[in-house]
C-alpha cells in the first residue's frame, strides 16, 4: 500500500514537472514528437533509477560515515554525469536511431535538474507517505525515483502529443514555440491540481 | 569587443530566460515573489561568473573526453561554496530557495555558457559574459517574481497593497508557466520592434 | 577539521579517478565511427532547411555532399557560391560557380489583360484549381493567381497583387531556391540568370495556343508571330508551340525584340528609365482595378 | 586546442581538478562550519525564545527527548517556567515542524512554525500571523477544544486551508500530550 | 433489415425529379464533336482524316495502349476537322469533328428491337466483341470494359456484380433503363458472366427504385444464378468497394482491385452496352443522359449520341434557366463542373445537372471545429479533417500515406457533411494524387 | 446568364454551419438556465449575461486589435463558452469573477491557440478551474443570493451535498449519519436541488437539453452515457464495499456537475477525441478520475478536473485510436 501511495503521489499529485518544477528544459526541448518524448522518458527513467541507487549508497555508506555530507552536490553530480555519459556511449553503439532521436539532449540529461533534484530530495527530505515524516529507505527511494521518472514520462508524452497537434494548428506567430508550450504546461499543471490531496 | 556590449548582450540578445529559454526550473520554481527571484538570480550570477572565469582559464588544459565532467566538478564546487555561504550567513534565503540552490549545478545556463562561451574566450571576456548573462537571468527572475507576486499575493517586494489574497493561481505552478509565457511574448514583441 | 578535509579530498579524487577510468573503458568498448565532416559541412550551411537544393534539408545536404565524390552536382541556392566555396575548401575540392539567378513569372495576364470566363468556387489554391480544369480565364496556360508560389516561398520574395491578379517577384529577396518553380502547376516560373546589372529580357507569357486563340484569351499574349526571332541579331529567340523563348546566354540585351512585339509580351527589366515607358510599364503605373471575383 | 584525450591525460586532469576543488571545498567548509551551526542554533533559539516565557537558562542546551519529541525546558533561576516542544505533523504539502510553548500551568504561551512546505498563498500562511495562533494563545488544551470549527472546535481555520489548520492543531495536540507526559514524569 | 455497407455514408436529399420521364431519343444534330479521350487510360488515336466520309458505328479512333479502347462515329457524314478542342474542363483534347449528313449506319449493326437471348459466343469472342465495340464502364469512371472482364490469370473471379444502385441524387438514367430495358440488361449480365466464367451474379439496386427492382427481378427470373438485392438507401453505395461490402460482406484491401476478393463490378448501363455490342454488333455510340435540376422546368432522360455539345442539350429544354449557376456533368456528388459548355457528351456522361447559386455555392470556410462529421461520413474510415490539416502544412507525404489518403474514393461525403464548410475533398484530391505518385515512383524504383 | 461557377465535386453541402450548431447548444442550455433563473433570480441572469458579454468582448477585442484577423464572434462559440462558464460558477459569485474567468477562458485558452477549433483545453473549464484555485473561498461559497419563488431560502443555503458529505467524512462521521442530518432526497436532486453551480440545479432540465442535442444530432450520446455509466459502476462497487464512507451511484450522478459536465463540457467537439475508440477511453477516464477525486482528493467535486486531465490525453488518443478503417481487412475477409 505504501508503495502505491508513493507511486500515485510521485506520478500524479506531485508530478515532478507540473508541480515540482524539475527538468523543465528538456521537457520543453525534447517534446516535439511523441516518439522522441517516449525515448527521452525511457532514458530519464533509466538514468534516474541508476543514479539514485548510486547516490543513495554514496550518501549513506560514504558521505555520512565520513561526515562530509556537504560534498553531496559535487559527488552526486559527478556520479550522474559519469552514468549519463556511459549511457550515451552505449546507446550510440546499440541503437543509433534512438541516439539520433534524442540527439544533443542525451548529454543534457546530465543537466536535467530532475535527475540530481530527485537524488537530492531522496536523501535530504522527509516524506509523509502513509505515516509520519520519515526518510526513505533504499527500496522506497528507488520506487519513488522510478515513479518520479514515470511522472516525467507521462507529462512529457502527453505534452508531446499536444505539441504534435499544435503543429497542425494555426498558432499566432508570437506564441509559437516556447510560449505556447509554457501555456500548455501551465494549463496541464492546473488540471493536475485536481489530483491534490489524493494522497 | 566592448565589455559593456558583452554584458548588454547577455541581458538582451542572449537573455537566458527570454531568448535562450534555459534554466527554466529555478526560473519557475523560485519566483513566487520578486525577492526570492532576485536572490536566486544573484546566487546563479555568482556561480556563473566564477565558473566562467575558471573554465576559460583552464579550458586549454582539459582533454576532450573529460571536458564536461571537469566543468561540472568546477561548477559544483562553486555551487557548494554558495550553498555553504548562504547557509551560514543568509539562512532564511537558503531555506526559501531550498533545493534550487544545489540545482544551480545543473542549470543549463551555467554549463551552457561554459560550453558556448567560456572555453573559447579570455578570462575577462568570460567574466563579462557571466555578468551579463547572470544579470539577464537575475532581471528576468525578478520581473517574473514581481509579476507573480503582484497578481498572486497583491504585494510588491513584500509590501502588501490590497487586503486579502491576490489571484492565487499566479503563485501556484500554473501561474508560473503562464506568466513566463506572456513575458516571453512581450519580450519578443518589444525586441522585434526594436530590431 | 583536517580529517574532514582529507576525507573530502580522498573521496572526490577517488570518484574522479573511477569516473575517468570507467568512462575510458566503456568508450573503448563501444566505439562508433562517424564522419566528422558531416557536422562541419552542416555548420557551414545556412540552416534554412528550405529544400531548395532538392534534398530534405541542410543535414541531408551535408550527408550527401560528404558521401559524394565531388560536390559538382550540389548547390545550395541560399548560401550561394560563397558557402559552396567554403564547403569545397572544407572538403578539399574546387567549387563550381553558378551564375546568380532569380525567379521570373512568364505571364502577365492581369485582370485587365484577360477576361474571366467563369468563377472558381473551390479552395483557393493553384494546385487544386489546376487539378480540376484549365482555369477561370480563356488562357489555359497563364497564372491562376491563387498564390501557391507565394505561400511556398520561405523568403517572402513573391507576392500576389490582389488587385491585378498576378504574382510578382521581389528581386532583392529572391534567392532562386526554386521552390516556386516546383510548386507552380502551370510551370510559368523560371529561374533566369540575373543578368548584368540585374538587367534581363524575357518573354512574359506561356501561352502555347495558336495566335488567334491566344490573342482572344489575353491581350498581352505571345502569339508566336516570330517577329522577335527575325529581328534578333544573335539568334537568341526561338519559337516553339507558338511561343517565343529567349535564351539568356545568347541574349545581348539589345532590346530590339521589345519594340517589335505586337502584344508587348516581351519584358525588359532594370534598364534605365527611358525604357520604362514601354506600354507594359505604363500599364504598371496605372493599374486598373477590375477584380470581379 | 584542447589536449588530446589519451587515457593518461584524462585520468590525470580529472584527478587534479577533483583534488583542487575538494581541497578548496574542504577549506570553505571548515570556515563556514561554525557559522552554519550557529545559524541553525540561532533559529532554534529564536523559536524557543518566541514561544516560552522569559527565562535565563539556555533551553537548547538542556534539550531532552520525550515520546520522540524534542523538549526544551525554560527555566527562570532554575525553576521551570515553561517548555518549548518541537513536534512534527503532516500538512497538505508535506511535513510541518512547529514549536509549541507551554507555560508551566499548561496554557499555551505561543507557537512558532519552524519549517513547512505548504502551498504559497494558502497553507503557507501558517508561518505568517494567522488567526489560529492568536486564538490559541493563552488557552489550555486540557480545557479547550482546539480543533477547527468545521470539526466542532473553537478555532477558525485559515481560509481555504482547513487541512493545514488541522495539521497545525494536531501538532499542538501532540505537543500537549508530551507536556502532560512531562508533568507526569515530574 | 435491408443490406448496406457498414462504415460512413450520408443521406443527401434525393431529388429524383426526372424518374418518371421516359427515355426520349435526342435528335441527331448537324455537327458532332467526338473526343478521343472518352475512357480511362491512354486516349485513342484518330484513324480518319479531314474529308473522310464516316458512317454511324464506324471506327474513328483506335486504342493506343493496354488500357484503352476504340472510339466510333456516332453520326454519319464528313470529317470536318481533327484537332484539339476544349473538354468540359477547358483542357485541350483531340477531337474529331464530323459534319452530319443523314443517318447511315454500318451494315453489320442489327438495329431491330428484338431481344436476342441466345449467347452463341465463347468467352474470348465476347471479349473481342466488347473491345471492338468500344464499351467502357458507364458507372462513371469509363474504364474499358474488356480489360475489366479479363482479369489476370492468377486471380479468380467468383462474382459478377451489377451496379444498379444509382446512389447519387438527381440522376435517373440507370433507373430508367432498368425499368425500360430490363431484359437487355439481364442478358448483358449473362454475357459478362460467361466472359468471366463465373456462376454467381448479384444485381444491387437501392430501395428507392421499387419499379426497377420489380422489372429487373422479373427479367432475371430466367437466370437462376442471378440474384437481385434491394439495398438500403445510402450514398455512396454505388462505389464498388461499398457495393461489394454491402452485397458480399467482403472488403477490398487497400490499394487492391475488386478482383482481389473475387468480384467484378459493372454498371447496368455497361451491361446494356455489352448486350448491344455482343448480340447486336452495336458499338457504344449513344447513352442515356438525365437532364435535371431544381431550377429546370422540364426533367428529361435523353438517349444522346456521343459527341453532342452540352449547349445543344440545354437548348432542347428551352435553354439554361437564368438562375442556374453551375452545370455539372454527372451527379451532384461526383460529377464534374462544366467550365466549357461547348464541350460535348462522352460515352459515360450520365447526367447534365443544373444547380442554382443557393444550392451549390460554397459557404465561407470556417475553422475546423473537430466535430467529427467528416469522419463519421467517410465510407473508407479515413479522417478527412486530418488529411486536410496535414495537406495544408505541405510536404507531409509520409504522414498522409500513413493516414491512408490513397484509400480515398473521392466520394465527397466529407466535404458534403462539414459544418465549417472546409473544402476537404478539394485539398485531399490534390494530396492524394501526389501521394499516389510518390508511391508509384517508389514501386517503380523497386 | 452570369459566369458559371466551377468547383470540384461534391456540389452540394449540408445546411448546418458552426453558428447553427452553437445555437443548438444554447437552446439545449435554455431549460437549465430557466430553472436557475427561477431559483436564483437576478443573480443567475447577471452571471450569464456578464459571462457571455465578457467572453464575446474578449474574443472580439483580441481578434480585432491584437491578432488583427477577421472577427468571428458571430459563430456563437464564445457565447457558448461564456454561458457555460457562468453556469459553472456558484450563484453568489461576484461579476468580476466571471470577467476574470472569461479573460482566462477566451484570452489564454482559446485565442492564444489560434481561436475556434484549435484549443487543446476546454476554455470554460479552464476558466472555472483557474477561478477555483485562485479564489477557493468565493468558489466554494454556496449561499443563495436571492430567490424568486420560495421564502424558506434558509433551508437551502449552505454547501453542496458533495461538500457536506466530504466535510462530514473528514470530521469522522459516517455517511448514514451525514444523510440523516441532511435531507438529500432523490426527488429534489432530480428536479431542483439546492447548493451547487448555477447550471447544475436541475438534472431534469439538463437531461432535456441532452435529448434536444441528440435529436438535432449535435452530439453523439457516447460521451455522456459512458461517463455516467462509469461513475455509476465505480461508485456502485465502492458503495457495496463500504457504504459508510463511499457515496453511492445515485448520489454521485445527481449531485454536483456530473450531468452538466458530461452533457455539455466533455462533449465539446474541439477538446474531445475524434474516433469512437478514443471517445470510449476518454469518457471512461473522465468517469474514473471524477470518482477518484471525489472520494480521495482535496476537492469535493472532480468532474472539471477530470475533463481537463482527459483533455490532455486527447491528442494522443487521436493519434493512436484511429477510426475503424475500411481497408484494414485482408483478402477474402
Ligand atoms: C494547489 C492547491 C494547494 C492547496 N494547498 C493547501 C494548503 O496548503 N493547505 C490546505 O489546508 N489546503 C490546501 N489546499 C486544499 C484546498 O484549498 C482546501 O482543502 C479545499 O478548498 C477545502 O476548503 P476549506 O479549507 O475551506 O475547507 C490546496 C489545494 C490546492 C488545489
Ligand atoms: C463514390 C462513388 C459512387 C459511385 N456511384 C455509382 C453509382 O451510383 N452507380 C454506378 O453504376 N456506379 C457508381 N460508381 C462507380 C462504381 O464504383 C463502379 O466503378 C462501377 O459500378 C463499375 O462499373 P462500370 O465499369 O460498368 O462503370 C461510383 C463510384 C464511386 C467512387
Ligand atoms: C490504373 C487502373 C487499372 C485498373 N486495372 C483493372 C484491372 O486490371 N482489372 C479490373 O477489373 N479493373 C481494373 N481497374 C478498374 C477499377 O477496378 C475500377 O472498376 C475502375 O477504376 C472504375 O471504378 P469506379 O467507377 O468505382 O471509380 C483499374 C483501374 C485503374 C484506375
Ligand atoms: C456540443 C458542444 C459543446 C461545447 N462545450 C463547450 C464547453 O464545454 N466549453 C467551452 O468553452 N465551449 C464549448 N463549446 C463551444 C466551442 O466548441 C468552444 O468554445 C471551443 O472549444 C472553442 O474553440 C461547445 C460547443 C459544442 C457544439
Ligand atoms: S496569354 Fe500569356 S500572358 Fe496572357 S494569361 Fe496566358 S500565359 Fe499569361
Ligand atoms: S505563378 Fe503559378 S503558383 Fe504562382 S499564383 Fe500563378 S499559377 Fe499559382
Ligand atoms: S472523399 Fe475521401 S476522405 Fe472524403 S469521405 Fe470520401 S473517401 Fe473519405
Ligand atoms: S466535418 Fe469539418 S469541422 Fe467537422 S471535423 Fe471534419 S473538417 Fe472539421
Ligand atoms: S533548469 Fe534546465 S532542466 Fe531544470
Amino acid at each position: 500500500m505504501e508503495y502505491i501511495i508513493i507511486i500515485i503521489s510521485a506520478v500524479f499529485v506531485n508530478n515532478i514537472v507540473l508541480s515540482q518544477f524539475l527538468g523543465i528544459c528538456p521537457f520543453l526541448g525534447v517534446s516535439q514528437k511523441v516518439n522522441t518524448a517516449l525515448g527521452m522518458s525511457a532514458a530519464v527513467t533509466f538514468v534516474m533509477a541508476l543514479s539514485t541507487l548510486a547516490t543513495y549508497l554514496l550518501q549513506y555508506y560514504v558521505l555520512v560515515p565520513l561526515g562530509i555530507e556537504f560534498l553531496q552536490t559535487v559527488s552526486f553530480i559527478l556520479v550522474i554525469a559519469g552514468l549519463v555519459q556511459m549511457v550515451e556511449i552505449i546507446l550510440k553503439k546499440i541503437s543509433p536511431a534512438l541516439y539520433q532521436a534524442l540527439g544533443i539532449f542525451l548529454p543534457l540529461i546530465t543537466t536535467n535538474c530532475c535527475v540530481l533534484g530527485v537524488a537530492l530530495l531522496v536523501v535530504n527530505n522527509e516524506f509523509t507517505f502513509g505515516s509520519d515524516p520519515h526518510m526513505l529507505n533504499l527500496g522506497q527511494s528507488v520506487v519513488y525515483t522510478v515513479a518520479c521518472a514515470l511522472g516525467y514520462g507521462l507529462a512529457i508524452t502527453l505534452f508531446a502529443g499536444i505539441r504534435e497537434q499544435l503543429d497542425l494548428n494555426n498558432i499566432p506567430k508570437v506564441f509559437r514555440g516556447v510560449p505556447i508550450a509554457l501555456i500548455v504546461t501551465g494549463i496541464m499543471a492546473m488540471a493536475f491540481i485536481g489530483f491534490a490531496g489524493i494522497v | 569587443m566592448g565589455k559593456l556590449k558583452l554584458i548588454i548582450d547577455g541581458i538582451i540578445k542572449n537573455n537566458p530566460t527570454f531568448v535562450l529559454i534555459l534554466g527554466m526550473c529555478p526560473t519557475l520554481g523560485t519566483t513566487t515573489s520578486a525577492l526570492n527571484g532576485m536572490g536566486m538570480g544573484l546566487a546563479t550570477l555568482f556561480v556563473l561568473v566564477l565558473s566562467n572565469m575558471t573554465i576559460s582559464a583552464i579550458a586549454k588544459l582539459i582533454p576532450e573526453q573529460v571536458r564536461i565532467p571537469s566543468y561540472i566538478v568546477v561548477i559544483a564546487a562553486f555551487v557548494t561554496i554558495v550553498q555553504l555561504l548562504l547557509q551560514a550567513y543568509l539562512p532564511s534565503l537558503y531555506e526559501t530557495l531550498g533545493i534550487f540552490i544545489p540545482l544551480i549545478v545543473v542549470n543549463c545556463i551555467v554549463l551552457g555558457r561554459a560550453e558556448a562561451y567560456a572555453n573559447k574566450n579570455s578570462v575577462i571576456d568570460s567574466a563579462c559574459d557571466g555578468i551579463g548573462v547572470g544579470l539577464g537571468f537575475t532581471i528576468a527572475l525578478t520581473i517574473l517574481g514581481f509579476v507573480r507576486e503582484l497578481l498572486g499575493s497583491g504585494s510588491i517586494f513584500g509590501w502588501k497593497f490590497i487586503q486579502g489574497d491576490g489571484i492565487l493561481a499566479f503563485i501556484l505552478a500554473p501561474g508560473a508557466f503562464i506568466v513566463l509565457a506572456y513575458l516571453i511574448v512581450l519580450f519578443r514583441t518589444v525586441t522585434a520592434k526594436k530590431a | 577539521m583536517i580529517t574532514t578535509i582529507i576525507y573530502t579530498i580522498v573521496c572526490l579524487v577517488v570518484l574522479g579517478l573511477l569516473f575517468s577510468v570507467v568512462l575510458y573503458l566503456v568508450a573503448q568498448m563501444f566505439k562508433v565511427e562517424e564522419d566528422p565532416r558531416v557536422d562541419i559541412v552542416e555548420s557551414l550551411l545556412p540552416g534554412a532547411n528550405c529544400g531548395g537544393c532538392g534534398l530534405a534539408g541542410c543535414h541531408a545536404f551535408a550527408e550527401d555532399v560528404v558521401k559524394a565524390s565531388s560536390i559538382g552536382s550540389f548547390y545550395c541556392p541560399v548560401g550561394g557560391d560563397a558557402v559552396m566555396e567554403k564547403i569545397a575548401t572544407a572538403l578539399g575540392q574546387e567549387a563550381v560557380k553558378t551564375e546568380p539567378r532569380v525567379a521570373v513569372i512568364k505571364c502577365h495576364g492581369t485582370f485587365d489583360n484577360r477576361a474571366k470566363t467563369n468563377c472558381f468556387d473551390g479552395y483557393a489554391s493553384c494546385k487544386v484549381m489546376a487539378s480540376l480544369y484549365s482555369g477561370d480565364t480563356g488562357c489555359k496556360y497563364g497564372c491562376l493567381g491563387k498564390g501557391d508560389c507565394v505561400s511556398v516561398c520561405k523568403f517572402d520574395a513573391i507576392h500576389l497583387d490582389e488587385k491585378r491578379g498576378i504574382v510578382e517577384v521581389d528581386e532583392e529577396k529572391c534567392v532562386a531556391c526554386g521552390a516556386c518553380v516546383k510548386v507552380c502547376p502551370k510551370s510559368i516560373i523560371e529561374l533566369r540568370p540575373k543578368g548584368p546589372k540585374n538587367r534581363r529580357v524575357y518573354v512574359s507569357c506561356s501561352n502555347k495556343d495558336k495566335g488567334a486563340i491566344a490573342r482572344k484569351a489575353c491581350s498581352v499574349s505571345c502569339i508566336g508571330c516570330g517577329k522577335c526571332a527575325k529581328v534578333c541579331a544573335f539568334e537568341a529567340i526561338t519559337i516553339e508551340n507558338n511561343l517565343a523563348y529567349i535564351d539568356a546566354s545568347k541574349c545581348k540585351l539589345c532590346r530590339k525584340c521589345i519594340d517589335e512585339c505586337p502584344t508587348n509580351a516581351i519584358w525588359a527589366v532594370n534598364f534605365p528609365l527611358k525604357v520604362a515607358v514601354t506600354p507594359n510599364k505604363v500599364e504598371v503605373q496605372n493599374p486598373v482595378v477590375k477584380n470581379e471575383n | 586546442m584542447a589536449k588530446e584525450s589519451s587515457f593518461k591525460n584524462m585520468v590525470i586532469t580529472l584527478s587534479v581538478i577533483c583534488f583542487i576543488c575538494s581541497a578548496l571545498l574542504g577549506v570553505v567548509y571548515s570556515v563556514t562550519k561554525a557559522p552554519i551551526e550557529a545559524a541553525e542554533l540561532a533559529k532554534i533559539n529564536n523559536a524557543i525564545k518566541a514561544v516560552v516565557p522569559e527565562c535565563n537558562n539556555n533551553p537548547s542546551e538542556e534539550m531532552m527527548k520525550v515520546e520522540g519529541s524534542v523538549v526544551y525546558p525554560a527555566k527562570m533561576d532554575g525553576t521551570i517556567v515553561g517548555y518549548a516542544i518541537k513536534v512534527n505533523t503532516s500538512g497538505f504539502g508535506g511535513p510541518i515542524q512547529i514549536m509549541v510553548g507551554f507555560k508551566a500551568d499548561g496554557t499555551i504561551y505561543n507557537t512558532a512554525v519552524i519549517s513547512h512546505s505548504e502551498t504559497p498563498g494558502l497553507g503557507a500562511k501558517i508561518s505568517d500571523e494567522i488567526p489560529t495562533r492568536t486564538q490559541i494563545v493563552g488557552k489550555n488544551p486540557a480545557f479547550s477544544n482546539l480543533t477547527v470549527t468545521k470539526d466542532g472546535g473553537e478555532i477558525d481555520a485559515i481560509t481555504a486551508s482547513t487541512v493545514t489548520s488541522r495539521a497545525f492543531l494536531k501538532g499542538v495536540d501532540t505537543a500537549h500530550k508530551v507536556f502532560v507526559e512531562l508533568q507526569k514524569q515530574q | 433489415m435491408k443490406r448496406t455497407f457498414s462504415i460512413g455514408g450520408i443521406h443527401p436529399q434525393e431529388n429524383n425529379l426526372s424518374r418518371e420521364a421516359h427515355i426520349e431519343t435526342f435528335p441527331v444534330l448537324d455537327v458532332a464533336y467526338i473526343s478521343m479521350a472518352q475512357h480511362l487510360g491512354a486516349p485513342a488515336e484518330p484513324v480518319v482524316q479531314k474529308g473522310d466520309k464516316v458512317k454511324v458505328g464506324q471506327v474513328i479512333g483506335k486504342p493506343t495502349g493496354f488500357i484503352s479502347t476504340f472510339v466510333h462515329s456516332s453520326v454519319s457524314g464528313t470529317v470536318k476537322a481533327v484537332e484539339p478542342k476544349g473538354d468540359l474542363a477547358g483542357n485541350p483534347v483531340m477531337h474529331i469533328v464530323i459534319d452530319v449528313e443523314g443517318d447511315e449506319w454500318c451494315e453489320e449493326i442489327n438495329r431491330s428491337k428484338d431481344i436476342v437471348r441466345e449467347i452463341p459466343f465463347s468467352s474470348e469472342e465476347i471479349l473481342e466483341k466488347i473491345k471492338n465495340a468500344g464499351v467502357v464502364g458507364l458507372g462513371g469512371a469509363a474504364f474499358p470494359t474488356h480489360v475489366k472482364l479479363n482479369p489476370p490469370k492468377d486471380k479468380k473471379a467468383e462474382y459478377l456484380i451489377i451496379n444498379g444502385t444509382e446512389c447519387e441524387p438527381y440522376i435517373t438514367s440507370d433507373d430508367r433503363i432498368m425499368r425500360e430495358r430490363p431484359d437487355e440488361i439481364v442478358i448483358g449480365a449473362a454475357i459478362m458472366m460467361k466472359a468471366l466464367k463465373v456462376d454467381k451474379c448479384y444485381i444491387g439496386i437501392e430501395e428507392n427504385k421499387p419499379e426497377a427492382i420489380v422489372s429487373i427481378t422479373r427479367a432475371a427470373s430466367h437466370y437462376p444464378d442471378m440474384k437481385v438485392v434491394a439495398l438500403k438507401k445510402k450514398y455512396p453505395q454505388g462505389g464498388e468497394k461499398q457495393l461489394i461490402a454491402a452485397l458480399t460482406g467482403r472488403k477490398v484491401p487497400s490499394l487492391a482491385l475488386p478482383i482481389e476478393v473475387g468480384a467484378v463490378v459493372q454498371n447496368v448501363g455497361t451491361s446494356l452496352a455489352v448486350y448491344e455490342a455482343v448480340q447486336k454488333n452495336k458499338p457504344l455510340i449513344d447513352n442515356v443522359v438525365t437532364v435535371t435540376g431544381n431550377c429546370v422546368p422540364q426533367h428529361r432522360n435523353f438517349l444522346v449520341r456521343v459527341g453532342t455539345p452540352f449547349s445543344k442539350i440545354l437548348n432542347a429544354i428551352g435553354g439554361a434557366p437564368s438562375d442556374a449557376a453551375k452545370f455539372v456533368s454527372g451527379g451532384p456528388m461526383m460529377g464534374k463542373a462544366v467550365a466549357n459548355i461547348e464541350a460535348s457528351t462522352l460515352k459515360a456522361t450520365s447526367a447534365l445537372l443544373l444547380l442554382t447559386e443557393a444550392e451549390t455555392k460554397r459557404k465561407e470556410e470556417g475553422n475546423c471545429i473537430r466535430c467529427g462529421n467528416c469522419i463519421d461520413a467517410c465510407p473508407m474510415g479515413l479522417e478527412p479533417y486530418l488529411l486536410n490539416k496535414l495537406s495544408r502544412i505541405g510536404g507531409m507525404y509520409d504522414e498522409l500515406e500513413k493516414e491512408k489518403i490513397h484509400d480515398c474514393i473521392e466520394c465527397g461525403c466529407c466535404l458534403y457533411s462539414c459544418p465549417a464548410h472546409i473544402p476537404l475533398l478539394d485539398i485531399i484530391r490534390v494530396s492524394k494524387a501526389e501521394v499516389m505518385n510518390i508511391m508509384r515512383n517508389r514501386s517503380v524504383k523497386k | 446568364m452570369a459566369r458559371l461557377l466551377v468547383s470540384g465535386a461534391p456540389h452540394l453541402h449540408v445546411k448546418e454551419n458552426t453558428q447553427s450548431l452553437m445555437r443548438d447548444v444554447l437552446i439545449a442550455l435554455a431549460p437549465s438556465l430557466l430553472v436557475s433563473i427561477y431559483f436564483f433570480g437576478f443573480s443567475a441572469i447577471k452571471l450569464v449575461l456578464v459571462g457571455v458579454i465578457s467572453c464575446v468582448l474578449v474574443e472580439y477585442l483580441i481578434q480585432k486589435f491584437i491578432m488583427k484577423t477577421k472577427v468571428t464572434v458571430n459563430d456563437l462559440s464564445a457565447t457558448v463558452t461564456g454561458c457555460l462558464l457562468a453556469l459553472n460558477l456558484p450563484p453568489s459569485s461576484p461579476w468580476w469573477l466571471v470577467v476574470i474567468g472569461a479573460i482566462v477562458a477566451i484570452g489564454i485558452v482559446k485565442m492564444t491557440f489560434g481561436g475556434l477549433g484549435q484549443n487543446i483545453f476546454n476554455p470554460a473549464l479552464v476558466g472555472r478551474v483557474f477561478l477555483l484555485i485562485s479564489f477557493p473561498t468565493l468558489m466554494t461559497d454556496w449561499t443563495i443570493p436571492e430567490s424568486w419563488f420560495r421564502t424558506d431560502v434558509d433551508a437551502f443555503t449552505g454547501a453542496t451535498p458533495l461538500g457536506i458529505a466530504k466535510e462530514g467524512l473528514a470530521a469522522g462521521l459516517t455517511l448514514p449519519e451525514i444523510f440523516a442530518a441532511n435531507e438529500f432526497t432523490f426527488r429534489e436532486m432530480f428536479f431542483i436541488k439546492a447548493g451547487g453551480s448555477v447550471g447544475e440545479i436541475s438534472a431534469l432540465a439538463l437531461i432535456l437539453g441532452f435529448v434536444y442535442l441528440l435529436i438535432r444530432r449535435v452530439i453523439k450520446p457516447h460521451i455522456p452515457l459512458i461517463i455516467v455509466g462509469t461513475i455509476a459502476v465505480m461508485t456502485g462497487i465502492f458503495n457495496l464495499i463500504n457504504p459508510e464512507i463511499y457515496t453511492g451511484p445515485l448520489f454521485n450522478i445527481f449531485t454536483g456537475g456530473v450531468l452538466l459536465g458530461s452533457i455539455f463540457m466533455a462533449t465539446d467537439y474541439v477538446t474531445s477525441p475524434m474516433s469512437v475508440k478514443g471517445i470510449v477511453i476518454y469518457s471512461i477516464g473522465i468517469g474514473v478520475i471524477t470518482v477518484l477525486i471525489r472520494y480521495f482528493g482535496a476537492y469535493p467535486e472532480g468532474i472539471s478536473f477530470a475533463i481537463l486531465i482527459m483533455n490532455t490525453t486527447v491528442p494522443l488518443l487521436n493519434k493512436y485510436c484511429k477510426p475503424w478503417r475500411y481497408a484494414k481487412e485482408v483478402k477474402n475477409g
